[in-house]
């Protein structure tokens, strides 16, 4: 029992990275209709510009604002050139645009910083808290629960962001109703150039997580597709929603490899996340946050 | 300007609805495909007939096949590799298990079941839509690539996973040199093609093309929403399937589940953009643009490496290609979303009316 | 010399108790009434009165949640699209439901698909059944172009076309299915006058020449009361007022909903 | 050929049996170039005339015909010609009323009409007309309500039955006919009094197509497209009598929207149009080469440069430079056939023009871009078969050498006497005015003047009962002025004034669309056509077409004295609906100096402004009043040249 405990917290902990990611994705959803696919492109390029500056010999609380800068811009020159164009295209039209901009990026990342896996030091180590192993004979990360904590401090500024703030008032509206929301005057994209930056200052902080985790290499994107069923699960409009997907998701893979796992081969965590999101999809496609459709004919 | 088209009047139907209504075009084509079948073989070598040409010609069928499914119904994939995996895999153990297979029918039982495993993936489209889809063929491209790896049986208890395709042979004669395995392609391809243009032209297609446009009206007027997607996705992944089943038997020769991966799905996709969403002309367009960009690339870089002394990484290169690629595709959604074939079809119009402005 | 007498039959499509609504919004509460073969009727009603609903009940893109129809003696619950269509009841959208990226042409033929019987093989071959069901239905589509005076615009993608033609375009499409019930939704709105009577006489056109049922609905009163045999009038989702032209005109709860508010 | 083929009917026979499977006639219907091969023509018109007989039509009667170009109504002539009956083509624009004087004048009892429009302008004009008793239609629209009008097929499947009880009925009736029968009778507009019915004989048509045929070698594998109205002499001769004749092909568009697209679609080979359907084309060609980009218009400029230097020429066969030639083959590359094609004459052989006068510049323009395009001269009376241009040897300003079997003189006073088998055989009911058309040598006075030229072509100046004096006793002819001015594409009607008097002062009408884009294009603001018309800047234009005209006929020495003093230009366009001009577009002068007589006072009277009110009829019946203050201008005019000079120029 104690083992399934450990799978499932070590699960939930892992997912919570995922939530990460997919924060990233609501934020810019929410806000302009963007399937952003690009997200895991932006999680990748951060963590490599940050081991890049480090390894240009910037120190380390020097490359954390200088990547974060980077980002932003990367976020706002993306939402100049390539979304604004396609304003008002069709949804798939846009998710598209986004494929095209991984690619991109992740060119261009490999083309500045070279193309070797590195390791990211953050000063955390991956292994057992020391006192919950003796108090209950699980194996719980310190560096998933130092992560863990991150990731709801962020949630929570994030949170505090779009309930507090006029910025974030303003883009409650937009993501209700575009039109409405031009009509009583707020500037879309200025709400747009300012959710393309927090969601690129969220991916920095999960490129960093990641990076350290797994090594900072061109893998990374795929953390992005990990996202995708994330989302379904949550909807795509939720930060809340992505939590808890990113919660479901972290949590069901890893038991689903532990304990399906061996009957067929193992290998599973590739796949079982989607084909988790595909069944729920097809019983509640509108994801468990989000709000059910009516096709006005 | 080049087309003279007064005096050329139809009359009857059949000449109205011909897939090239215009003497001139028909023309062109036919001196194309004679071109083709004709010319290339004697003057091409043997780099560009299998390192070029034949490639080309079987992204084409894969881009037809996720041009079916993306441009004329409507239906976003991201799995097209997985559908290609299949047809290849599938084959491969027919080849293997019946024997005295032929090999023709043993690519269209590829097809098939690529087709099969396509209307599995596709079931989910009945009620999901749009992007949401993506999630349906991802799912495809993962499940599918690790049961093909995890599954012996499949690749014959192949110890790296790696299957190695049996020699093409038809009525005694084997195919092995470039020249013969590049007119077996051209000549499924042209067949597949025009099988597909016709589908395109007729009811299936405009079945196809008003699901994509509108499906509340096409349910209304009586089409079945369901059988139309669901035959999408079982004509897509047939041509998918044969697509892959020429790749491991035409082009690679060995082959293992990997080399089917999200990258070739993408690279597909990109073809389709590229060339032109919903026009048969669109995925040989972008086909031979995908294919050939790298090849430009290189020769461009490799020229100005040793002109000016640059020391220019291989790496260089591929991360290059991977940022023109991109670009490419935001390019042309945000200039031009229907492709190169759009341009084609605009230069024509153009000719057309020359002297008048379009 | 001209004899313009129409035969009214029976009714054909008769609606009981119709109520519909979508989550907590009601739409339609407990609607009846009947159309009779041949006839053109129509209903009115101010906007959000719910005739598009009642248009969608009918040819079954929505499913009501109490009450009856009846087609031609068959009774059941709902209306499936499919099935609609299949068996002559033919519609046109408010907000026009072209095929975008196909031309005129294309999307009337898009109208016949219920007369076109080759598998998709035998379509990819292009032989036999395949071919000549593209040319006899051509054909059909041809009679529609020409009885709806589009010719020249035949080979135009429908996108191109002004609003008034992708009307008309639209009309044709579901004339190409040769309907015995011809559904249309709003076909007049946003037209100028001379549009407008261009419509007016093709309505009629169908209805004269192909003894077509027509089921209308129109904001334009003048047009309503020109037009139609019989008019229902609804209003909050409720039935106010059915009956002749005359009848509604005089009818006093119509007056004050519709009538006594809009002019 | 035979002597037996004299008449039309017969030579359907002779069709039918030695090219059956060629095609006669196509029109473009629900989609696609529907054909039907002299065979089929044969046999529909077999039963269509087996009908009319079934339905008591016969010898000596009248057919009406009336709608737009459609191989029935075609086969409805032959038809009636079958059974000795006359077809009567009526122009299909006309309303009901226009109608009521035709139908009486000619007794008609039978009408075959196109569609519900047609139908409806019949029964309106019934009442009037108490010999007009079946309506037969071709287009069954609209029509399934009606009594007591027939459907085509109706007729026909009558026919069919009909042959079968009565056979060699029909072999019968052909064979009586004979050459000198009337094979149709065409109104003439009547530019003064009522229209009278000219009736022609199946031997002046045959004449004149045969004639026509042999003088431009025309084969049975020509096509041309039919798209004129079916009751002009000039359709009937090409359409009907050179088609019938000859056994080429005939087309009919799909509308009257389509025609340009199914010229295109059809290429003719041979092609007829009045010089307004050219001139529009032209505009047309100018327009949109104005829409592209710069590089085309450039080219299009340099290569309609070489055009005018040497595509004439070349046109003609004439010796030309290599570096012209190459030039022009370039631009024939580039420009001209492209352009052809897009006009769809591409396959173009012999085109003609008649029924007005065409300006040198548009008539220069065809030929130039290697279209063979022709003038050539007649009338309803002759068939529009009088001088035609022979390839090789065409002037701008002459129509041409008389045809074959034509005889032509010119009066002492100028008029232009002909003599021919395609002299009509006389007016319908009118033998004092068939007497006085027709003099004792069997010479028919055309009403035109003209002389001939050092090549022993034709020139027409104008009307013979137009040409006026001044008071000076100087020429002066009205209609020669009129069409220098209206060749400007910003005006689109003149009228002159100056018989007795001792001055030209013109109306001019300026052209809506040509001047509209002019004043858009220079930023000229303007509310109406009426607004627009007195306009200063339109003012200016005019005057300066006006002088030029004025500079043109000072060299002149016979001409020099009806330069054009002063001018103003009307509120109105001139109309058909307000009787100002024939339903064929020619102005009637008297009618229009009777109603606008305080305008010519004013004119006369060297006022600078005039009040006018005038009554006009809309498009929809209604009518209302125009009113405006109309401005007066002098224009410069010549002082004439000596006679030396004059001589000299010519």
């Amino acid at each position: 029992m104690s083992f399934f405990f450990e799978v499932l917290i070590g699960g939930l902990l892992s997912g919570v990275m995922y939530s990460l990611v997919a924060l990233g994705f609501v934020l810019i959803y929410k806000a302009s209709g963007v399937f952003n696919f690009a997200q895991g492109a932006m999680v990748f390029f951060a963590a490599l510009t940050y081991v890049g500056l480090l390894e240009k010999g910037l120190p380390a609380l020097l490359a954390l604002p200088a990547t974060l800068a980077v980002m932003v811009a990367l976020a706002l020159i993306i939402e100049r050139i390539v979304l604004r164009p396609l304003v008002n295209q069709p949804q798939i039209t846009l998710f598209m645009a986004t494929i095209g901009l991984t690619f991109f990026i992740e060119g261009l990342a490999q083309m500045v910083w070279g193309a070797n896996v590195r390791g990211l030091e953050l000063g955390l180590q991956d292994e057992p808290i020391q006192w919950v192993t003796e108090t209950s004979g699980m194996n719980v990360s310190k560096f998933d629960l130092v992560a863990a904590g991150v990731a709801a401090i962020l949630v929570t500024l994030l949170a505090l962001f779009f309930s507090r703030t006029r910025i974030g008032r303003a883009l409650r509206a937009v993501a209700d109703d575009h039109q409405a929301a031009l009509a009583v005057g707020i500037p879309l994209q200025q709400i747009w150039a300012i959710v393309w930056g927090v969601a690129g200052a969220v991916a920095l902080v999960a490129g960093l997580l990641w990076g350290a985790r797994n090594g900072v290499q061109y893998a990374l994107t795929f953390v992005a597709l990990k996202a995708l069923p994330v989302l379904i699960l949550g909807g795509f409009d939720s930060i809340p929603g992505a939590i808890v997907g990113g919660l479901i998701v972290g949590a069901s893979e890893k038991l689903a490899e532990v304990y399906l796992g061996p009957f067929v081969g193992g290998g599973i965590e590739g796949w079982f996340s989607y084909v988790l999101a595909l069944l729920f999809l097809l019983v509640r496609p509108e994801g468990l946050f989000g709000e059910k459709r009516i096709d006005r004919v | 300007m080049l087309y003279r088209e007064a005096g050329q009047f139809k009359v009857s139907y059949a000449a109205d609805q011909q897939i090239f209504s215009i003497r001139q075009d028909r023309f062109a084509v036919l001196a194309l495909v004679a071109i083709a079948f004709l010319v290339v073989p004697v003057v091409g070598n043997q780099y560009w007939l299998s390192a070029i040409l034949i490639p080309f010609l079987i992204f084409s069928l894969a881009a037809l096949g996720l041009n079916i499914l993306t441009g004329y119904a409507g239906q976003l994939s991201l799995g097209t590799a997985a559908f290609m995996a299949v047809g290849a895999f599938a084959s491969y153990n027919f080849m293997l298990r019946i024997p005295g297979m032929p090999v023709l029918l043993a690519f269209i039982g590829g097809g098939t079941v690529a087709a099969l495993v396509g209307i599995l993936f596709g079931l989910p489209s009945l009620r999901i839509r749009g992007f949401y889809l993506v999630v349906a063929t991802l799912a495809a491209q993962f499940f599918i690539l690790w049961f093909l790896t995890k599954v012996g049986w499949i690749t014959n208890y192949s110890s790296s996973g790696v299957i190695t395709a049996q020699q093409i042979v038809i009525l005694g004669y084997a195919f092995t040199t470039p020249t013969a395995k590049y007119l077996l392609v051209l000549s499924i391809v042209t067949v597949m093609a025009l099988a597909a243009k016709n589908m395109a032209r007729g009811n299936v297609g405009r079945s196809w093309m008003a699901v994509r446009d509108m499906d509340v009206a096409a349910e209304v007027i009586g089409i079945r929403l369901m059988r139309a997607k669901l035959l999408a996705f079982a004509v897509s992944s047939f041509y998918c399937g044969v697509a892959g089943a020429l790749f491991a038997y035409a082009y690679l020769g060995t082959v293992e589940p990997e080399a089917f991966n999200l990258d070739l799905s993408f690279r597909i996709l990109f073809m389709v953009i590229i060339g032109g969403v919903g026009t048969v002309l669109g995925s040989f367009l972008g086909a031979a643009f995908v294919t050939l960009l790298p090849v430009l690339l290189s020769v461009t870089v490799r020229y100005l490496d040793s002109n000016l002394d640059l020391h220019i990484a291989e790496s260089t290169i591929s991360n290059l290609e991977l940022m023109v690629f991109g670009g490419l595709i935001i390019f042309f959604l945000i200039v031009e979303p229907h492709g190169l074939a759009r341009l084609w079809q605009i230069a024509k119009e153009k000719l057309r009316l020359w002297p008048f402005p379009h | 010399m001209r004899t313009v007498e129409r035969k009214i039959g029976a009714a054909i499509l008769e609606l009981e108790h119709i109520s519909l609504a979508f989550g907590g919004v009601k739409a339609l509460t407990d609607i009846s009434f009947d159309v009779r073969e041949h006839e053109i009727r129509a209903i009115i009603g101010p906007n959000g009165a719910g005739k598009s609903s009642m248009l969608n009940v009918i040819n079954g893109v929505y499913h009501p949640q109490q009450g009856t129809i009846t087609y031609r003696g068959t009774e059941r619950r709902d209306m499936d699209p499919h099935r609609t269509a299949a068996q002559g009841i033919a519609r046109t959208f408010q907000n026009i439901a072209l095929f975008k990226g196909m031309s005129v042409l294309d999307n009337i033929m898009t109208g016949r698909n219920l007369k076109m019987h080759a598998t998709f093989i035998e379509q990819a071959i292009w032989i036999g059944r395949a071919r000549r069901e593209e040319i006899e239905n051509r054909r059909k589509v041809e009679e529609v172009i020409d009885f709806l005076e589009i010719q020249h615009i035949r080979k135009t993608p429908v996108g191109r076309l002004p609003y008034g033609l992708q009307k008309r375009v639209e009309l044709a499409r579901a004339l190409a299915a040769e309907p015995s019930m011809l559904l249309l939704d709003e076909p007049m709105a946003g037209m100028n006058v001379e549009e407008k009577q261009d419509m007016c006489r093709f309505v009629l056109d169908v209805n004269e020449q192909y003894g077509t049922t027509i089921v209308l609905i129109e904001h334009d009163m003048g047009v309503v009361m020109d037009i139609s045999d019989r008019v229902v009038v609804l209003d909050y989702g409720r039935k106010i007022g059915d009956g002749n032209p005359d009848e509604v005109r005089n009818n006093q709860a119509v007056i004050d909903a519709y009538l006594g508010v809009a002019h | 050929m035979d002597a037996q083929l004299d008449t039309f009917p017969r030579l359907l026979l002779h069709h039918a049996q030695v090219r059956g499977s060629h095609p006669a006639c196509r029109e473009k219907d629900l989609g696609i170039w529907q054909t039907w091969t002299w065979l089929e023509v044969a046999v529909e018109v077999r039963a269509l005339a087996c009908g009319l007989a079934a339905k008591g039509f016969g010898r000596g009667m009248h057919l009406a015909i009336i709608g737009d170009n459609r191989p029935r109504l075609y086969w409805s002539m032959l038809a009636a010609q079958a059974l000795g009956g006359i077809p009567v083509p009526m122009y299909q624009d006309a309303p009901a009323a226009d109608f009521v004087f035709v139908l009486n004048d000619a007794e008609i009892a039978y009408a075959v009409v196109e569609d519900q429009e047609q139908v409806d302008k019949m029964l309106e004009a019934m009442p009037q007309v108490p010999t007009l008793r079946h309506i037969c239609y071709d287009k069954p629209r609209g029509l399934r309500n009606y009594d007591g009008v027939l459907a085509f097929d109706a007729l026909q499947a009558l026919g069919r039955e009909f042959d079968r009880a009565h056979p060699g009925f029909y072999e019968a009736e052909v064979a009586r006919g004979r050459p000198d029968d009337v094979s149709v009778m065409l109104y003439t507009s009547g530019t003064t009094g009522k229209a009278k019915g000219v009736c022609q004989a199946h031997a002046a048509f045959i004449a004149s197509a045969r004639g026509g045929a042999q003088f431009d070698r025309l084969t049975p594998d020509d096509s041309i497209l039919s798209y004129l109205p079916m009751a002009w002499v000039g359709d009937h001769l090409f359409s009907f009598a050179q088609w019938v004749y000859v056994g080429f092909t005939i087309n009919c568009p799909e509308s009257g929207d389509t025609v340009m697209t199914d010229l295109r679609e059809i290429g003719p080979t041979y092609y007829f149009a009045p010089p307004r359907v050219f001139e529009n084309l032209l505009t047309q060609v100018t327009i949109r080469m104005e829409d592209a980009s710069w590089i085309k218009r450039r080219i299009y400029r340099q290569s309609m440069a070489v055009a005018r230097r040497c595509g004439t020429q070349i046109l003609d066969g004439k010796p030309i430079g290599t570096a012209d030639r190459v030039e022009y083959a370039l631009g024939n590359l580039l420009i001209y056939g492209p352009l052809r094609n897009v006009l769809g004459m591409s396959r173009i052989r012999v085109a003609y023009t008649a029924g007005a006068a065409i300006g040198p510049d548009l008539f220069r323009f065809y030929r130039s871009i290697g279209i063979n395009l022709k003038q050539l001269y007649g009338s309803t009376e002759t068939c529009a078969y009088v001088c035609l241009q022979p390839d090789g040897a065409v002037k701008f300003d002459s129509v041409g050498l008389p045809a074959p079997g034509v005889e032509v003189k010119i009066a002492n006073d100028g008029e232009v006497l002909v003599r021919g088998p395609m002299l009509l055989k006389e007016y319908y009911k009118r033998p004092d005015a068939t007497a006085e058309s027709i003099d004792g040598d069997g010479f028919f006075r055309t009403g035109d003047a003209g002389l001939f030229d050092d090549d022993g072509q034709l020139k027409i100046i104008d009307r013979a009962k137009d040409v006026g004096r001044l008071t000076s006793g100087a020429m002066y002819a009205p209609n020669y002025i009129e069409n220098k001015l209206k060749f400007f594409p910003h005006i689109k009607e003149a009228v002159a004034f100056g018989h007795q008097r001792s001055e030209v002062c013109a109306f001019v009408n300026i052209d809506m669309g040509s001047v509209g884009n002019w004043a858009e294009r220079r930023g000229i603001a303007y509310s109406s056509y009426t607004d627009l018309a007195q306009k200063p800047e339109v003012y200016q234009l005019v005057k300066e077409c006006v002088e030029q005209v004025n500079a043109e006929l000072a060299h002149d020495p016979a001409l020099a004295g009806s330069q054009v003093h002063r001018f103003l230009v009307l509120h109105k366009e001139l109309d058909p609906d307000d009787d100002e001009l024939t339903r064929t577009r020619k102005v009637r002068r008297s009618f229009i100096a009777d109603k606008y007589a305080v305008l010519i006072d004013a004119l006369y009277g060297g006022r600078t402004v005039q009040h006018i009110e005038t009554l006009v009829k809309f498009e929809d019946g209604r009518t209302g009043m125009v009113a405006a203050d109309l401005r007066i201008e002098n224009a410069m005019t010549h002082a004439a040249p000596p006679a030396a000079r004059a001589a000299q120029s010519r």
